[in-house]
């Protein structure tokens, strides 16, 4: 149980929030910050863990929004319920598309091109098929009762978001100590060796790629009962594979912390910009691009990565050699 | 006593945090065939990469005529007359052997282009014959001299031959060592980094010997061919 | 005649217009350990590569331990008791030596607790117990060979496949490394091995396979093989019966 | 419905847009073919290069065909910068780095153009743009059929340019066999930077061949990626001969299918065809086995 410690107190500490501030700003900023966190963790699980780059979350978080909407708006089905059958389909689609690529041995920057195709089919069927209001888009119903997962005020909406957040900081530190993670990180090491050593890698990927694609649709559903308006370019936009990954890469990838750290901190960037620039549109965002670059040039463990290593390492290149012939 | 041409002072390097050359000092004067030998993994490669500029040196210097060259790109260090053969060849497959020595003087200009290939065609007359085949199509003794042929055309002064014999059969492994003793005798340097130790000794005049990134013997090549004690001990032999 | 653990049946591999294997066939006795040697490109490695699934051969089969595996995915023979290390080392550079050595284990242990505790035993086993903490990228070639050699062993195999783990050590470093090849096959553990440095060939083997141009060209016991000075020259070269045979004077 | 009246024109059109695709997938290829890098800032870079030709014209009033003539030369020095000093020194040579630091600079360049210039349209109106050319039965936009011409020359002069001259060669060398090449003495940093920018040049050049008949703004360029990358994967990966006959491929499946299925769904006819080929055969028809 010790390995799971600095998680409850994390989430203890982040859930004091509400009753700290009140401010609809402050607690909606956070909002914002968990689902990035959560929807990063899923990207995390594959990307971080199994080195697997995925350019297309957005297949999973459109999906699980949608699911959720549509089953709401077009079948009156109670959101909570949503939330698990949109969860569901999400792990569907994650099935789909890990089936396809990894039963191919799809590897590296082919990997990540296929993953951003299926993303953008699905946001060109979401734009034009009736069921998801096409370009029009889809509107839940107001409806204020925590029975249909709708709330007054933002607190509640924060601590499911921080539920979700921990749960699957709870779930990824579960696989981090399992058989099943030990095999996923050794086929981002080496999969060829993985193999060889019993590791069934097309299972283990897959089985990976479902945990992940649920991860980020729970953070799709979320969002659809969060601001209740869905069109295709939101949930099945690059804006939410792009997020989904540079949080991780920000904060620390493949570590447990690194996308709630990344988000905190792209999302922070963002707001400040935002703030100096007077809401200009694009210039937070191209701030992003560049923290993104600054972060694989200088610090390719990510801000987590650049911490530890400011503490004295163990192994380390001698710059300058003990001894030397003269 | 001539000066060096290549002069490697305490020279570190690796990969990653691992170091592979942990403080080599050698020397090649002109006109001399220098034979460094030592087991896969001791080094060798590591240590040709590292002259060449590909491998950035952690610590020493290394001097090619005077000019101190750690620093340098491998395409000015090419310029300046110090060429390496790699092991494995490293040839251009799709690219007609015509176009692979030519690529050899890139840094020449093409005046000097045609006299270095007939220059290189007179020592490998077969490379002439196969002109204008894909040098991926040559059996694996021809793709050796298209490579050391490439290294020719760009005018050496020192020749570096990374494992020059990996792979050929026997026949043409006392082909090659009769090529290489030509080379010399045209006043170029050659720096042979080999795993074949007989037929090493008998052609060059000095030997050093690398295990684990560190020379454990240097000397005049001959004694080190009649002593059994010394191939026993650091050859396995 | 015992039972044979590895039968392969006219094994063919073709590389586009390169016939690298070409239709070798041999036997591997169980408990023993079997040297398997040739000049560069002979087709070893692939051979390797085909017994351990990572290759499918073109034409021929393979039965291990009585039953058909040819063709079967490498994660399947691991978990039927075949494991292989490779001739260019594979470790899992961003783990420890012990998180190396308990992806293997965890074959036959399925909890994390217990695959890092008998990681740290099979480390002990192959001299890594020292360094077990250690980040894999940090060791050196000698401690690689000997990580490759303990994950392979982490999976209890019953059948390994040692492509060259001599390879690259300087004398000293192979006079530590023999026993423990010796210690491995006392486990009971049946050995094919790839290996150039004759006097472990002759000093560890029982059986010797000679591999040229993708055909086994000559078999027998290490005298009987350096015995045949003709093959021996024409394939590995002036003087390596004479190596052969001195090697075995060692042993 | 099927009769060559409507085939014959449909088929035209689509070599047509097929030209322009295959010139940005050209570009894409080659950058691809050397660096072994997917470059994710070619969209943008494509549409920096049409807000470029877009104020060539309405600010000086230079003829898109003229302007050419500078920002192509302009944008393989921008190609060259990003590639020398940007990509390549914070890539650390590794696959995932390249993916987004090019990813990164895509946010950059589209943010960055949405910023300066908002998300309006723009469009310009040149006298000829509406002149057609009567072939049989179908009449073709005079500037396509310059575009189509365009394409063409281009390709060949880069077909000969790899082939015959130095520099060419150095390409195709690095691309083969990047360490031979390096203690041939070619200076790999700057071919590869040479590269970028010849790739970078190819969009700028389909820019302007591309702006006479459509609009700008920052996400202009966005919707041809994802088509030079189905361009590319179905030529193979590296292929000039294939981003060719790629291109005017897709451009011929895209018209058909759009005059079937409607504008919209015609977009996903070609990702269908992408998710199928980099299945099945992600090295592509011209591509070699990886």
């Amino acid at each position: 149980m010790k390995t799971y410690l600095p998680i409850f107190v994390v989430v203890a500490v982040l859930a004091l929030v509400p009753f700290v501030t009140a401010s609809n700003v402050v607690l909606n900023f956070l909002v914002v910050t968990l689902l990035i966190a959560l929807a990063g963790q899923g990207w995390n699980l594959l990307g971080g863990y199994g080195g697997q780059y995925s350019f297309g979350h957005a297949a999973f978080f459109g999906t699980g929004a949608y699911v959720t909407a549509i089953l709401q708006v077009q079948y009156g089905i109670n959101a909570w319920f949503g939330l698990l059958i949109g969860i569901a389909a999400g792990a569907l689609v994650g099935i789909v598309i890990g089936a396809l690529s990894f039963r191919w041995g799809l590897r590296g920057s082919y990997f990540s091109l296929v993953t951003l195709a299926f993303a953008e089919v699905l946001r060109i069927v979401a734009s034009v098929a009736p069921i998801t209001g096409a370009g029009v888009g889809t509107l839940i119903k107001l409806d204020l009762r925590p029975e249909a997962f709708q709330f007054q005020s933002r607190a509640p909406f924060y601590w499911i978001a921080l539920g979700l957040v921990g749960l699957s900081l709870i779930v990824v530190r579960g696989i981090e100590n399992s058989r099943f993670g030990a095999y996923l990180v050794a086929i981002r090491e080496n999969e060829d060796a993985a193999r060889a050593l019993g590791v069934d890698t097309f299972s283990v990927k897959l089985a990976a790629m479902i945990v992940s694609a649920a991860i980020t649709a729970a953070a799709g559903c979320f969002y659809a009962q969060y601001f209740l308006f869905l069109d295709a370019a939101i949930a099945y936009g690059t804006w939410i594979s792009i997020d989904a990954l540079l949080a991780p890469i920000v904060g620390g990838v493949g570590t447990l912390f690194g996308p709630l750290l990344g988000a905190l901190i792209i999302k922070m960037l963002g707001e400040s910009t935002k703030l100096v620039t007077g809401g200009a549109p694009g210039l937070d965002l191209a701030i992003y691009g560049l923290l993104l670059i600054a972060v694989v040039g200088l610090a390719p463990r990510g801000i987590a990565g650049l911490l530890s290593a400011l503490v004295p390492r163990r192994f380390r290149p001698p710059s300058v050699p003990e001894h030397h012939h003269g | 006593m001539a000066k060096p041409l290549l002069l490697v002072d305490g020279l570190h390097t690796g990969y990653g945090s691992t170091e592979i050359l942990r403080g080599v000092d050698f020397h090649v004067k002109p006109s001399e065939i220098v034979t460094v030998l030592g087991a896969n993994g001791a080094g060798k490669s590591t240590m040709s990469r590292a002259i060449s500029g590909v491998t950035r040196p952690w610590a020493g210097t290394i001097r090619f005529k005077d000019d101190a060259i750690e620093r340098a790109q491998p395409a000015e260090i090419v310029a300046r007359g110090l060429i390496q053969v790699p092991e494995g060849r490293r040839i251009f497959p799709n690219m007609t052997v015509r176009e692979n020595l030519d690529l050899g003087a890139y840094r020449r200009g093409r005046s000097r282009r045609n006299v270095n290939r007939n220059r290189v065609f007179s020592i490998f007359p077969r490379l002439s014959e196969r002109q204008s085949q894909r040098a991926g199509t040559l059996s694996g003794g021809e793709q050796q001299m298209l490579a050391i042929g490439r290294g020719l055309m760009a005018e050496p002064e020192l020749l570096i031959l990374d494992e020059p014999s990996l792979g050929l059969s026997p026949l043409l492994v006392e082909e090659l060592f009769v090529l290489i003793k030509n080379i010399n005798a045209q006043g170029i340097a050659v720096l042979l980094i080999e795993q074949n130790v007989v037929q090493s000794l008998e052609v060059a005049q000095r030997a050093y010997i690398l295990d684990n990134g560190r020379f454990v013997l240097e000397g005049p090549a001959a004694q080190i061919a009649n002593d059994p004690d010394l191939k026993r001990t650091y050859l396995g032999m | 005649m015992a039972e044979m653990l590895l039968r392969i049946y006219a094994i063919s591999k073709r590389f586009g217009g390169l016939l690298a294997v070409d239709k070798a066939s041999f036997n591997v006795r169980p408990g023993r350990i079997t040297a398997l040697i040739g000049p560069n490109g002979a087709g070893k490695t692939t051979l390797f590569a085909i017994i351990s699934g990572f290759l499918t051969p073109d034409e021929g089969r393979i039965v291990y331990d009585g039953a058909d595996i040819t063709g079967a995915a490498p994660h399947m023979l691991a978990r039927r008791g075949i494991a292989r290390t490779f001739q260019i080392v594979q470790p899992f550079a961003g783990l420890t030596v012990r998180e190396n050595i308990a992806v293997g284990a965890h074959l036959a242990r399925p909890n994390r607790v217990d695959a890092l505790a008998a990681a740290g035993e099979v480390a002990y086993a192959v001299g890594l117990g020292t360094q077990l903490e250690q980040s894999a990228a940090t060791l050196t070639v000698a401690g690689r060979k000997r990580l490759e050699l303990a994950r392979a062993l982490a999976t209890k195999p019953r059948l390994v496949l040692l492509d060259e783990v001599l390879a690259g050590l300087n004398p000293s470093e192979i006079r530590d490394m023999v026993p423990v090849i010796r210690k491995i096959a006392d486990w009971g553990v049946t050995i094919l091995m790839i290996e150039h440095v004759m006097q472990a060939v002759m000093t560890l083997a029982e059986q010797v396979l000679v591999l040229a141009e993708g055909r086994i060209i000559a078999e027998g016991t290490p005298q009987q093989v350096a015995a045949d000075r003709q093959v021996i020259e024409a394939y590995l070269g002036h003087g390596a019966a004479a190596r052969m045979i001195s090697g075995a004077g060692h042993g | 419905m099927l009769s060559p009246v409507i085939l014959v024109p449909a088929l035209l059109n689509g070599l047509m847009t097929g030209a322009i695709y295959a010139l940005i997938a050209l570009g894409l290829t080659l950058i691809y073919g050397v660096l072994h890098i997917i470059n994710f800032a070619h969209g943008t870079l494509l549409t920096a290069a049409m807000f470029a030709a877009f104020f060539a014209y309405a600010l000086v009033g230079l003829d898109p065909y003229l302007a050419v003539l500078i920002i192509a030369p302009l944008f393989f020095l921008i190609g060259y910068g990003l590639q020398r000093f940007i990509i390549g020194p914070t890539a650390h040579g590794e696959d995932r780095n390249y993916l987004l630091v090019t990813l990164g600079l895509a946010i950059i360049i589209e943010n960055l153009l949405l910023y300066v210039f908002r998300a309006d349209t723009r469009t310009i109106n040149l006298p000829y743009a509406f002149d057609v050319i009567e072939i049989g039965t179908a009449f073709l936009a005079v500037p396509r059929v310059i575009a189509f011409v365009a394409v063409l020359v281009v390709a060949s002069v880069l077909w000969i340019f790899m082939q015959w001259t130095d520099t060419g060669k150095a390409i195709r060398a690095v691309a083969k066999e990047k360490l031979g090449a390096e203690l041939a003495g070619i200076d790999v940093a700057h071919i590869h930077a040479v590269t970028f920018g010849l790739g970078t040049a190819c969009v700028a050049i389909a820019a302007c061949l591309l702006i006479p008949t459509y609009y700008v703004n920052p996400t202009a360029g966005d919707a041809f990626v994802l088509i030079a990358f189905t361009i590319v994967v179905l030529g193979g990966m590296g292929s000039i001969l294939g981003a060719l006959v790629g291109g005017l491929f897709v451009g011929v499946v895209e018209s058909f299918s759009s005059m079937f299925l409607g504008q919209s769904l015609g977009q996903i006819g070609i990702f269908v065809m992408f998710i199928v080929m980099l299945l099945v055969r992600p090295s592509g028809l011209f591509g070699e086995q990886a």
